[in-house]
């Protein structure tokens, strides 16, 4: 199976939260019990029972005047996932990337120490892994139950205006750039959110800042100084294993 | 379904023949055991328009042959929407599956402190009654300058458009039958 | 709609304002967005920083209950820079006409004012008329007392400076809307208008959206491709329900409702429009007729040419009574009503002042109540502040089938009737509203039959034949609604048809054309668009005679040709001697060539400028809301529309410039939530989602009061209080009035106490109870009141229940 | 055009997972597209040259462009490919071994000339009766012998084609009748598919392409219980029936692969005494 990708298009979301939904119910993940917090946005965060989260952030455009931006958060099963590099130094197993697609699983069998999660998600640039009570970790699966049979992610079945596309990440990257082409006509600022790094890519029409804080990953991507220290040391890691 | 002896033959040809050897010669017993083990789901579609705002737009509805919703999407062949809904439109779904719908006539006797279920025919047989009786108690043939008003001061009526053409046309004429002139709904709120 | 949905995308210039189109009816952006991909520019005006602001190209903010002001200036602007369209407003308006000199107005009063009534003599609101009885005309519109000159003079008075310092927007952002607007007066641009409740539910409602009309008549807006006058209704079928007669002044198609005074079948028909003028087509001239087939259609073989058709068995109003929405709840109150009726309404929650409303059901012996879901209406004999020990009525709950549980036709905002077919079966003992009513009233009747009554001949005479097999049939009534030929006993084919003498029948003369010999009209689903103007005319039906847009003539030049040829909606074809294109409104001859006006249902024939039908004047004037925050309306001493009906005592208390009530407040709905939320609080789906009652206010006004984001508060008005969850955004912003600070809050209304136990109550709670004098909408858009923190966050018990 | 036979692979491999039953079919079904696929680059159809009168035709009688035989046929590939899958035939099963045997026996004996089928000068299955061919086979070969050359043919075509307001059962572009219908895009579209040249045009939801039934009460359709991408659409009054893949739910592969992984579908459709109108082109 060949490598695949999200591209989604953040200037055709409108926030109905429909992957929002569908999310929860192909994941059998309850529908929690949410309260008014001051936002629109709800639940108020991605949790080990919300793989996916419509974001909605207001700031400040030119002039004073106000601009709302949507954004739809999920996991961005990245091309060389740092989650996995630190989980792999703790519990093996734990987050597997699956090589067909590209999929970054977390295993649910697997149980994660408090103090070792911690540093987990620290590593991860988008801040998406999140552990149940009972110790399991969490996010999403790109549907890999589904892709694996050829059907295509929950989230993507269920996009009303066109915002989310999934497909061979040749393809997708192609339709990504060529989406921006037209919206940087409007929007000068518009981008794509590290679309060499990641497998899930947002087209963005202003500062990701503006969307949410973990919307693209800083110049170190993934690179907490824990994480930088591994990858120099991890071919003596490897090479001792081997020996 | 009629079925002529022409198509009886055929299918039956299809049946026994076809169900061992394909057309191209491929051994088909497995698929046929296959097709024997799946479960299968009958299922129809029916267009209609959505209930929330004035849009108008076009919804499919499918529903198994007991006449129970199984899926409600956008009818891309609608001019207006397209196929596309909005998050109520695509929720409607939940209307016609949803555990909290009204399912039974209820009535709550004056003073009291619970609903209790009832039939049909005896609430339509009480409503009837009382709208007779307040009618009656309260219908005025002329006003107070002697004009004619044949009207019912003490019965009044609220709704609604969330009824289609016909009811709503309808129900204007049962009112008005009756003298009533308090007739109102959200079009004036 | 006097246009139609997929109609946006023909509109150079899209207004939303008194609206969240984006929000409210999400899936006719698409429309919007197609017009903008061609290049259209899309305004929106409002209180608020919306999802529709967002997408637009200006936004600019208005405090609540100014429109008139907005629009106002925007008259003056069009007219002080030569924008209108000349040619149209000459032809096509009464702006050459000359008024009644003893018309005036004077400080935010018009001639005819009576203080002690509340009231205006309506007599010098007139036209001079030549002695064949035709309005005096001067087409060079030099004559002082043309309607022209009078408007001009009118809106004198609306400078930019004056009024951005009554609706707070900045005069360079009233500028930029205005330059924008007013660049469709030329024939080949269109400019189109999308107004909702932001506009009527105001005390002077009706006059915002006059102001908007003249507005389009200067533009030469009206009967084009991509303009009109655009009402996005709030109810998928609340135009049909309007068309259908369901309210207190209007029999099915927009007759007057018999009154005392007409007596007679003859009397009534005096009430019948009068033109002179040969060239006026009049429509409405065909009354009689109308009248006449609809009582054959109530009462069938019983109404004859001896008993005037039936004619006295309709009830009738006394003359002047108003049996609207607030005045039939302010009965209630009083305790006139035994019996009640709440079919497929919940207005313990969707009524202004619902304090009010649940105290008067209180005072009923009896209600009954039809719904798809339970709702504080069933349920408010056990709700807040209720003791059911202590509340007589006796309440009948009918569980009813959801739209696709039946079959039947609904009516959208276009005035497209499209027919819904019966998907599913209802659940448990469910039944659809037709079959509930239809023998209910076999009920009444057979009561009537045993025990005869009161004035039983309404009942026992009713035409009630309308099933098939033992069971309601919803085509008969199509098919009634239709109407017959009744020596040939075959349906009409339009209303074009219909007689006065008795040898026709029809339940709604506007649906004429609807189901006829050739079928349900109602239920094509042809895709055709000859036009290419996405008029779809062999999908569904419209009304009336599936004209898709109307006063279309009013597209184009004295002979007939297209004024814009970009968008041609109609032409004249000279030598088949027919027009081309849409239905044409009215199939007569260019005005050109000895045909007539295109405003048909005006009885003058074109388009009113001066619009002397209203209660508050012939034009619009601007005058805060009851509940203001400013002293003074700074246009002149009339600080209120003079002509509003105030209720008073009891529970109707009002507060102007109280510090104890300090901002302004208005009401909406998000796109998750619908009404009161009774078709939505209940699905799990949408409650996640907008879980509970919020209120937003500004930064600014957060940090005046101490308020932070999240937090919960307490939001009162005289009438009443409720609690919310504060949403501090910069969607929101204070109001600069004259110099003075004016902040806004902001609430939904599609909650109540009975679902879920901890979304909130209803923010009809804090509204006021008073209408607009010629709906009598209640203002529910811009009213004052308080927000303050919770002094103690709520016991974690109720939160988690 | 390598990486699309990959895809393939891939979902066959997937649809065996699942439905290992069709294994022989589908290997058989792979060894066809792979030969097909090597033939494509080296095609050489001869020019097309389009009429105007047959839009006209098109536009304003509802007549298609063209029609079947009207499709330019590169000769010389398709009677090579001919010969390769005689070859991929040979080792499918003993009925098509024994066909093939039997077919290159009458090339050799000149009582088949291929040239002259491709061409169109005579019809294939009057040469099948004639040989004492298989018929179902026969036909089945050489069309998918033709398949690139038909397959290039639409791609020039569909570029002079405006089909908006086509709304008919049957292919505007070469007049067929659809083998397949796709639902498509945000909204749900629905799209036929030409048993014959693939083209694929859009018409109404709601309506049986066959007799133009459009009555809701007499359209249902049956699925198997979780294969809700794929569904029978049987219309009531005229007892045949329209396999529909729901495109939205699915990544997109081959549509003719899914139709023969869904055979299965075909048979039980047959046993509720429907009819495809046009047979299933890999069990005819």
């Amino acid at each position: 199976m060949a490598d695949k990708s999200f591209f989604i298009d953040t200037t055709k979301c409108t926030a109905c939260r429909g992957c929002q939904i569908t999310c929860k119910q192909w994941n059998k993940n309850p529908g929690t019990k949410t309260i008014q917090r001051g936002t629109h946005q709800n639940p108020s965060d991605l949790s080990a029972s919300t793989f996916k989260l419509v974001r909605f952030s207001e700031v400040e455009g030119p002039g004073g005047a106000p601009l709302w931006y949507f954004f739809p958060d999920q996991c961005r099963h990245c091309i060389s996932p740092p989650c996995k590099e630190i989980a792999d130094g703790k519990v093996k197993g734990a987050i597997i990337h699956d090589e067909a697609t590209g999929a970054v699983i977390f295993n649910p069998k697997v149980k994660i120490k408090p103090e070792d999660f911690k540093e987990i998600r620290e590593a991860c640039p988008y801040d998406i892994p999140r552990i149940s009570s009972a110790g399991v970790m969490a996010k999403c699966t790109m549907c890999i139950d589904r892709i694996k049979e050829g059907l295509l992610p929950a989230c993507v079945k269920t996009c009303p205006t066109g915002a989310m596309s999934f497909g061979d990440r040749k393809e997708i990257l192609e339709k990504a750039n060529k989406r921006l082409e037209e919206v940087k006509k409007k929007y000068k600022e518009a981008m794509l959110a590290n679309p060499n790094d990641v497998r899930a890519i947002y087209l963005l029409m202003d500062d990701p800042k503006k969307y949410h804080k973990f919307a693209v990953a800083e110049n170190t991507f993934g690179m907490t100084r824990k994480l930088a220290l591994r990858r120099i040391i991890k071919p003596l890691r490897e090479l001792s294993l081997i020996g | 379904m009629k079925i002529t002896r022409r198509d009886f033959l055929k299918i039956s040809g299809v049946t026994t023949a076809g169900t061992l050897l394909g057309g191209l010669g491929f051994d088909l017993k497995p698929i046929e055991s296959y097709a024997q083990e799946l479960r299968i789901k009958g299922a129809k579609e029916t267009t209609t328009i959505c209930c929330y705002c004035s849009v108008g737009c076009g919804i499919i509805v499918h529903t198994d042959p007991k006449g129970k919703v199984i899926n409600a999407e956008g009818d891309p062949d609608h001019p207006i929407s397209e196929g596309a809904l909005c998050a109520k439109g695509a929720a409607s779904y939940q209307i016609a599956n949803n555990p909290n719908r009204l399912q039974k006539v209820r009535y709550r006797a004056p003073y009291s402190t619970q609903w209790k279920e009832v039939s049909w025919e005896w609430a339509l047989d009480k409503i009837a009654a009382n709208i007779k009786k307040s009618r009656d108690a309260s219908f005025m043939e002329k006003n107070t300058q002697g004009q004619v008003v044949n009207r019912t001061n003490g019965i009044a009526s609220v709704g609604s458009a969330a009824l289609d053409n016909e009811e709503c046309w309808l129900y204007q004429k049962f009112l008005r039958a009756l003298g009533i002139v308090y007739i109102e709904h959200q079009a004036r709120i | 709609m006097t246009n139609h949905y997929i109609d946006f995308r023909n509109a150079d210039v899209i207004l939303n304002m008194g609206g969240n189109v984006a929000e409210n009816h999400p899936v006719s952006f698409k429309w919007i967005q197609a017009a903008m991909d061609k290049g259209a520019i899309f305004i929106h005006v409002d209180p608020r920083f919306t999802r529709t602001s967002a997408k637009a190209d200006i936004f600019v903010r208005l405090r609540p209950g100014t429109d008139i002001a907005f629009l106002g200036g925007m008259i003056k602007y069009i007219l002080d820079n030569h924008l209108y369209d000349e040619f149209y407003v000459k032809n096509y308006t009464n702006a050459p006409f000359i008024v009644n000199p003893k018309f005036s107005f004077e400080d935010g009063l018009f001639s005819g004012y009576d203080p002690t009534k509340r009231a205006y003599d309506k007599s010098t609101w007139t036209f001079e008329r030549d002695e064949n009885g035709i309005p005096k005309k001067d087409m060079t519109l030099q004559d002082p007392r043309c309607v022209f000159q009078l408007l001009k003079k009118h809106y004198s008075r609306y400078t930019l400076q004056k009024v951005s310092e009554i609706t707070g927007t900045p005069v360079a952002d009233l500028e930029r809307v205005y330059k924008a607007y007013a660049s469709t007066g030329t024939p080949d641009k269109a400019g189109t208008v999308l107004y909702a409740m932001g506009w009527t539910q105001h005390t002077v409602g009706t006059q915002n959206v006059r102001a908007m009309a003249i507005v389009q008549d200067l533009l030469g807006n009206m009967g084009i491709a991509g303009g009109g006058i655009n009402a996005l209704r709030g109810e998928s079928n609340v135009q049909g329900s309007t068309d259908q007669g369901l309210l207190f002044h209007i029999i099915p198609g927009y007759l007057p409702v018999p009154r005392a005074q007409w007596p007679t079948l003859a009397d009534y028909n005096k009430t019948t429009p009068q033109t002179k003028d040969p060239r006026s087509v009049n429509w409405w001239r065909n009354r009689p007729k109308y009248i006449v087939s609809f009582l054959k259609s109530m009462f069938g073989d019983k109404a004859t040419k001896e008993n005037d058709f039936g004619y006295s068995w309709l009830p009738k109003l006394d003359p002047g009574q108003d049996a609207s929405w607030l005045n039939l709840f302010d009965e209630m109150y009083k305790g006139t009503f035994s019996g009640f009726f709440a079919w497929g309404m919940n207005p313990a929650c969707s009524s202004a002042n619902a304090g009010k409303i649940r105290q008067a059901l209180a005072k009923l012996d009896w209600m009954v109540n039809v719904n798809v879901f339970n709702s504080e209406t069933a349920e408010f004999w056990k709700g807040p502040g209720m003791d059911p020990k202590k509340v007589k009525t006796e309440v009948f709950q009918l569980p009813c089938a959801a739209f696709l549980e039946k079959e039947g036709s609904i009516s959208n905002s276009g005035r497209w009737m499209q027919w819904r077919y019966k998907a599913a079966n209802p659940p448990g003992e469910a039944r659809p509203d037709g079959d509930i009513m239809y023998e209910l009233f076999k009920k009444v009747r057979a009561l009537y039959e045993k025990e005869k009554g009161a004035f039983p001949e309404p009942i026992l005479n009713l035409k009630w034949d309308y099933e098939t097999n033992g069971h309601f049939d919803v085509h008969k009534v199509a098919k009634e609604i239709n109407g017959y030929d009744l020596t040939t006993g075959k349906l009409v084919p339009n209303f074009v048809a219909l007689k006065d003498d008795g040898t026709t029948s029809c339940g709604n003369w506007i649906y004429s054309a609807s189901y006829t010999e050739a079928g349900n009209m109602a239920a094509r689903r042809g895709k055709s668009d000859p036009t290419g103007l996405g008029l779809y005319p062999e999908w569904a039906w419209c009304w009336p005679l599936n004209r898709r847009i109307i006063y279309n003539r009013a597209s184009v030049d004295l002979e007939g040709n297209p004024r814009n040829p970009k968008r041609p909606l109609l032409k004249w074809d000279p030598s088949a001697k027919k027009w081309i294109g849409d239905v044409p409104d009215n199939a007569v001859p260019p005005m050109g060539t000895d045909g007539a006006y295109p405003f048909i249902m005006k009885s003058d024939g074109v388009a009113s400028i001066f619009g002397p039908g209203l209660a508050d004047g012939p034009f619009p004037e601007h005058y805060e809301p009851l509940e203001c925050p400013i002293e003074k309306n700074l246009l002149s001493n009339q600080r209120i529309n003079p002509v509003i009906k105030i209720f008073e005592g009891g529970p109707d208390t009002f507060a102007t410039c109280d510090p104890k009530y300090p901002f302004v407040c208005t009401t909406y709905r998000v796109t998750e939530h619908w009404q009161t939320g009774v078709l939505t609080r209940w699905l799990p789906w949408l409650i996640e989602a907008e879980p509970q009652v919020f209120c937003e206010l500004s930064i600014e006004l957060a940090k005046l009061r101490g308020i932070k984001n999240g937090d919960r508060v307490v939001v009162e008005t005289p009438r009443g209080k409720i609690e919310a969850v504060a949403i501090v955004t910069s969607r929101l912003k204070p109001f600069n009035i004259a110099g003075q600070t004016v902040h806004l809050i902001g609430l939904p209304w599609h909650f109540g106490w009975l679902h879920p136990k901890d979304g909130g109550e209803s923010a009809n709670l804090l509204t006021p109870f008073i209408g607009d004098p010629n709906t009598m909408i209640p203002e529910s858009k811009a009213f004052m009141a308080n927000v303050r923190k919770l002094a103690q966050a709520p016991a974690k018990k109720s939160a988690k229940s | 055009m390598e990486s699309s036979l990959e895809k393939l692979k891939e979902r066959v491999e997937q649809i065996l997972g699942k439905r290992p039953n069709y294994k022989g079919i589908l290997n058989f079904y792979l060894r066809v597209k792979e030969e097909q696929e090597k033939s494509r680059s080296h095609l050489h159809p001869k020019p097309l040259s389009l009429r105007k009168e047959w839009k006209d035709l098109l536009s304003q009688e509802g007549f298609s462009l063209i029609e079947k035989k009207d499709f330019p046929i590169d000769i010389e590939a398709s009677i090579k490919l001919f010969d390769s899958l005689c070859g991929v035939a040979q080792e499918a099963n003993p009925h098509l071994a024994k066909q093939v045997s039997m077919i290159r026996e009458a090339v050799r004996g000149k009582r088949l000339n291929l040239e002259e089928i491709f061409s169109g000068k005579v019809k294939e299955e009057k040469v099948a009766e004639a040989v004492g061919l298989d018929q179902k086979v026969f036909t089945f070969l050489i069309y998918q012998s033709k398949k690139p050359s038909i397959e290039e043919g639409v791609e020039i075509l569909k570029k002079e084609l405006e089909v908006e307001s086509w709304s008919k059962g049957d292919c505007p572009l070469c007049g067929s009748l659809p083998s397949l219908a796709l639902l498509r895009g945000e909204g749900g579209k629905r799209y036929l598919r030409c048993s014959y040249c693939g083209f694929e045009w859009r018409v109404d939801r709601l309506f049986c392409p066959f007799c133009g039934n459009r009555d809701q009460g007499t359209l249902q359709y049956f699925f198997g219980e979780g294969e809700e991408t794929f569904r029978m659409d049987t219309c009531e009054k005229c007892h045949q029936y329209l396999k529909t893949i729901d495109t939205r739910v699915m990544e997109m592969s081959d549509p003719e692969l899914e139709d023969i992984a869904t055979l299965h579908l075909d048979l039980l459709a047959s046993q509720k005494g429907y009819q495809r109108p046009v047979p299933h082109p890999w069990n005819p």
